[in-house]
């Protein structure tokens, strides 16, 4: 069993290995789709193109981009009620992502689902929840179910620090490791659920340290450094693809706009604490350590800044100019037989 | 009279509750400092600090199961799930527990616990903020179920529920929360168990419940112009329900209408329409008919979450089918 | 025909589903080597080992939670409450997600997940293990709900719950489990949605459920002697109710009465008694009525237990008095 | 924080340990009086007295018996469906256990609960409970009313090894530790939920350790030693009295007859084990004790084993001559309002 340690250790070794150029172009690409996703919804959603909730990822980009990274459409993603990021990094389109939120019939769940509700099986998107911890049990299920069929495919599950005192964390992570399941559990701690403080919820912030509990390898990361937990998923989802088991991954990070667009920033957090996780914004960090690194230049980078502009722009165009859903399908595949 | 908003209404009726019986709590996630989501608790943190205002993990299922616990030892503790969708992870502790205890221990135990939360289609909540359940815990002995449509009523079922001792889910239709209404300065509560009949009328009876009372109102004054004359009967509680009333004007108008925006089956409309038979099979002159939300999960997008409720025209149709017959 | 007990037949149903489709599996507490408290997967364990047989730590919400995801991985999950009662802790992974992952994915996931375990009042099982909740399930979309009463139904349709790709209750009355009948050798499934006419008659129509089908078959020969014919109508699934059956049966003998040994409130019979009333007021020679259970936790002790359902004399004389109006 | 270690260190003082005469009498009094009660049960079981379940505690006597020795009848008791123990521990008179078990209107539920439902609030005896886990919160929230009304009471929760990975466990330890409520968790290990073994449910068979997890102290026991139940148990409740906070006991111990009456007592484990278990019998090794230690002579202790076989037949003959409840009073009590 790899100990809290262990894990923190492969952080440092992480910050100092090399990607790739290829690896590393792709991380910082996905990591701005998300970021100008995100600050575009943000957008319409004070313009009123978004009429239900709109909880941003922004601050957390190097979490879904460094465990997706490693996963194909064959393996199953279950996420959170903060999921844009989760959806994006696993292959949904920007344009069904928006679409989505737009309440469209073009989105991801075809306008049914909005922001907490993000399914795209084809992907392996298997959804968002607006119920907090769902998610855990159900990447055991897909682990149970890929075990089963004899597959070397994994269940993941991205949760926040909210759902780590829900029963569902206990019930599943047992599981998991009774049953040596290939099942992922990526912890994204921002130190808040709302507007309550982890250290108000638990005596036991320290989230990767439960995992030697159920007995499964607990490993916590900087979540703000793609590279440290790019590599920790790397680990996890070989481990669980040859049979190892499970892992949890506690990465610590910060949301840096409010719970939810619309409400407010501060008040339960200080200006100053804010302020100092923008200063270890995941993306400017990794540009200047793409560039440093020699991977990519500056123009480089610039130029997949535009490209990402453009994309940001043609899926909002596209969510603009796509229909409603027809209030006639309202009631279809309420059952599998359509009846 | 004085107005106030159904929110202002139901948070005055908590801090007096609270003021005069220092065994009440409250837990919830951010109902401490920042006030409630919805403003149920805003200000009473500072008076009442942290043990009366007790923000919670995410483990309703847990907070529920402690508040029975200490509804049997001598404290009123008051659930606020924010939306009532959160309940589900704590249906054992409600239906297995906290509803059984005054029956397995022959009243030797008391089951002070108020579950407060939103309810309802709007706004876009999308399927897991849209929900209302009322409907199961009429169907389960042990428990009141209140539905307030006003701000009066809001105030005075809160107190009520806060006093009574059985477990008492008080529902919130979220679309209702802003709408003003007069609200007394003096103290008053509103017993369970009575109808209000909202609007007097000979031709047919409409039961409406939650926000459909509003719904069921706004097209009454249409329907004199076409010569029907509609009685609007708001149960306020669901359980105990206020069949009496019911019948009552069953018996002057011949003719009901159940509107519900929640699932038709096995539904509070159902048991009106039963029990309305059972009692008044004479004084019918039509079947009794139910309008009902579509079954169906509730959709996001405004053209489907409109599809899956009854809107007004829809309201206002079924009436005129059920004078029609 | 060889005669099988309800729960050799139901195990003969899982036992030919697993062996022609490798994906299926169950999980529960003791459904391994021990092979169920009742029976369920006796021997099943040897034939499939632990990944098919899954003795699961007590966290009925965990492991409901986890079939919800393998049913929408590519497996085909079988849950063994063995108490029914034991869903409630999972009601959220139940209503909120596997009943609405078809919904919010246009289709693209099933959820071919089946939630079996006993129900029923008797044997003084007392409050905790005697729950039915069937009509929670029929109010809310997404699910089927399944309630056999003989054995060969017990067997088709277990097939037929495994087989569907939507979430299926399949509740067994624990007072039936020992009960024989025919059952064929050959492979049949039975279809949801069709209710059996379990006995013919012309003067008044029982629908009932579960154990009530036949605690009043058991009452019909008397009352021929005194002159009453009665039709009773299994449903065998409450969702998808044929309700078609029922209002041909009421449209020939003109009365209804529906026995059902759980709550009256928000219930089957109120659904039925609604629909009846919707469709076939005119048909109706005397009001629908119910009975029910009484409204209360059900207690443990013979006499009291004896008092909380229906028993057969109370289906005869409601019988009687139906006819009688 | 008290660690595991720490907690098993006390084990060993526990047996060193003197009790004064008067609590080794009385504690020695209390453990027969649940044995002979139990197999009074299981004989009227198998006469055909007893219509429903039936969950014997025989050989686990000396937890109840240990803990509810410092319990005071303000103190809050929540137990399970192996509760008949805790229920003649907290005070609830043999007559009234064995009456219930019949479905009298004597018994302590007035019949209306059988084995699995045993209420007498009148000496703190709250419920057992025919689901597994709900005590565990419920005498959380009895520490949550306690610390409000400012008493130093405390709620007690019994609950078995199956229970332990169940979501409750991990909500109501996490509240209870966080809000430093005054509650004591008794985990009685016996190795098995019903016929599946604590080892095929969780890696972590070590339940004293996981309360470390939430921020509380966490006691292995040896839960056959009553001594050890009753020092661990002692240290616990005073502290909680004293505003200390919540503890979680582990006692390590064994059910010698089947799950429940009529169920197989083998199969599942080996008659070796059983024996094993049963030469480690809790009663007649602090019967030996109290005698090698001469707080009483063998005759002493023969009295009292003649007064409890009294007790016993004197609960039995009353619980014959009991009436039937009324089926009148059905629906008693179903609200407060009685309507
Ligand atoms: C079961 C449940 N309870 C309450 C909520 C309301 N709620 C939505 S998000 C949230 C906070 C979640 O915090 P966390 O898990 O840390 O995720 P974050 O928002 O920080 O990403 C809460 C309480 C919910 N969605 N589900
Ligand atoms: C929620 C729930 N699930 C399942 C059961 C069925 N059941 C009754 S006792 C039991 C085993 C309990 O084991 P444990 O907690 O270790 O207590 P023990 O019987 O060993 O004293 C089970 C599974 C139940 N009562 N409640
Ligand atoms: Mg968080
Ligand atoms: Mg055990």
């Amino acid at each position: 069993m790899k100990s809290k340690a262990t894990g923190q250790k492969s952080v440092a070794q992480a910050t100092n290995t090399r990607l790739d150029r290829r690896t590393s172009l792709a991380l910082y690409r996905q990591m701005l789709v998300i970021r100008r996703c995100e600050e575009q919804l943000a957008r319409s959603y004070q313009a009123g193109f978004i009429p239900g909730a709109c909880h941003t990822y922004i601050g957390q980009e190097a979490v879904a981009t460094g465990v997706c990274a490693h996963l194909r459409p064959d393996d199953a993603v279950f996420s959170t009620h903060r999921g844009h990021g989760h959806a994006l990094a696993k292959g949904v389109s920007v344009r069904r992502v928006i679409a989505e939120l737009f309440g469209k019939a073009t989105g991801c769940s075809a306008g049914r689902g909005g922001s907490m509700h993000l399914f795209a099986p084809e992907v392996g998107m298997m959804g968002t929840s607006g119920i907090v911890a769902p998610c855990i049990l159900q990447a055991t299920g897909a682990g149970y179910s890929f075990k089963l069929l004899k597959t070397d495919r994994v269940g993941v599950a991205f949760f926040g620090d909210g759902a780590v005192n829900n029963g569902a964390f206990h019930e599943g992570l047992n599981m998991a490791a009774v049953w040596e399941l290939p099942t992922l559990f990526v912890c994204e701690n921002n130190m808040y659920a709302t507007e309550v403080p982890f250290a108000s919820a638990t005596r036991n912030q320290d989230v990767a340290s439960r995992a030697a509990v159920y007995g499964l390898p607990g490993v916590a990361v900087d979540g703000n450094d793609v590279i440290a937990v790019y590599k920790a998923a790397g680990e996890a989802i070989s481990r669980a693809r040859a049979g190892g088991g499970p892992t949890l991954i506690e990465c610590k990070t910060y949301r840096t706009r409010p719970h939810a667009e619309g409400m407010r920033d501060a008040g339960y957090r200080t200006v100053e604490e804010i302020e100092a996780w923008k200063a270890r914004d995941p993306i400017p960090h990794f540009r200047a350590h793409v560039m440093a690194t020699g991977m990519a230049s500056e123009d480089e980078c610039d130029q997949i800044d535009a490209e990402v502009k453009t994309l940001i722009e043609d899926g909002l165009q596209f969510a603009m100019d796509s229909p409603w859903p027809d209030p006639a399908t309202a009631l279809d595949h309420v059952y599998s037989t359509g009846k | 009279m004085r107005e106030l908003t159904f929110t202002a209404a139901a948070h005055e009726g908590l801090a007096e509750e609270m003021a005069s019986d220092p065994t009440i709590f409250v837990v919830g996630e951010g109902i401490g400092r920042r006030g409630g989501n919805f403003n149920t608790t805003t200000g009473l943190y500072d008076l009442y600090g942290p043990e009366r205002l007790r923000d919670t993990p995410i483990c309703e299922r847990g907070f529920v199961g402690l508040c029975v616990g200490a509804a049997m030892t001598g404290t009123r503790p008051v659930v606020d799930f924010m939306f009532i969708d959160f309940i589900l992870d704590a249906m054992g502790e409600l239906i297995n527990q906290a509803a059984k205890m005054q029956y397995m221990s022959s009243g030797r135990l008391k089951m002070p616990l108020v579950l407060r939360g939103c309810i309802g289609v709007g706004g876009a909540s999308a399927t897991h903020h849209s929900g209302s359940y009322a409907s199961i815990f009429v169907h389960l002995p042990g428990f009141r179920v209140v539905i307030p449509t006003t701000p009066y009523d809001a105030k005075g079922l809160l107190k009520t529920s806060i006093r009574s001792d059985d477990p008492v889910l008080f529902l919130e239709h979220k679309s209702l929360l802003n709408t003003k209404g007069p609200v007394p300065e003096g103290e008053y509560t509103v017993p369970f168990g009575q109808a209000s009949v909202c609007r007097q009328g000979t031709d047919v009876t409409v039961v409406a419940i939650a926000l459909m009372v509003k719904k069921t109102l706004e097209v009454c004054e249409q329907l004199v112009q076409e010569g029907i004359s509609v009685e609007v009967i708001d149960p306020r509680t669901v359980a105990p329900l206020d069949i009496d009333t019911i019948i009552e004007s069953v018996h002057k108008t011949g003719r009901l209408l159940i509107v519900d925006e929640t699932f038709a089956p096995c539904a509070i409309g159902a048991e009106v329409a039963a029990q309305v038979m059972d009692r008044a099979f004479d004084d019918l002159d039509a079947p009794v008919r139910r309008l009902n939300g579509v079954q169906t999960p509730v959709p996001y997008s405004a053209p489907l979450e409109a599809a899956v409720v009854p809107q007004p025209p829809a309201i206002a149709q079924a009436i005129r089918d059920v004078v029609a017959e």
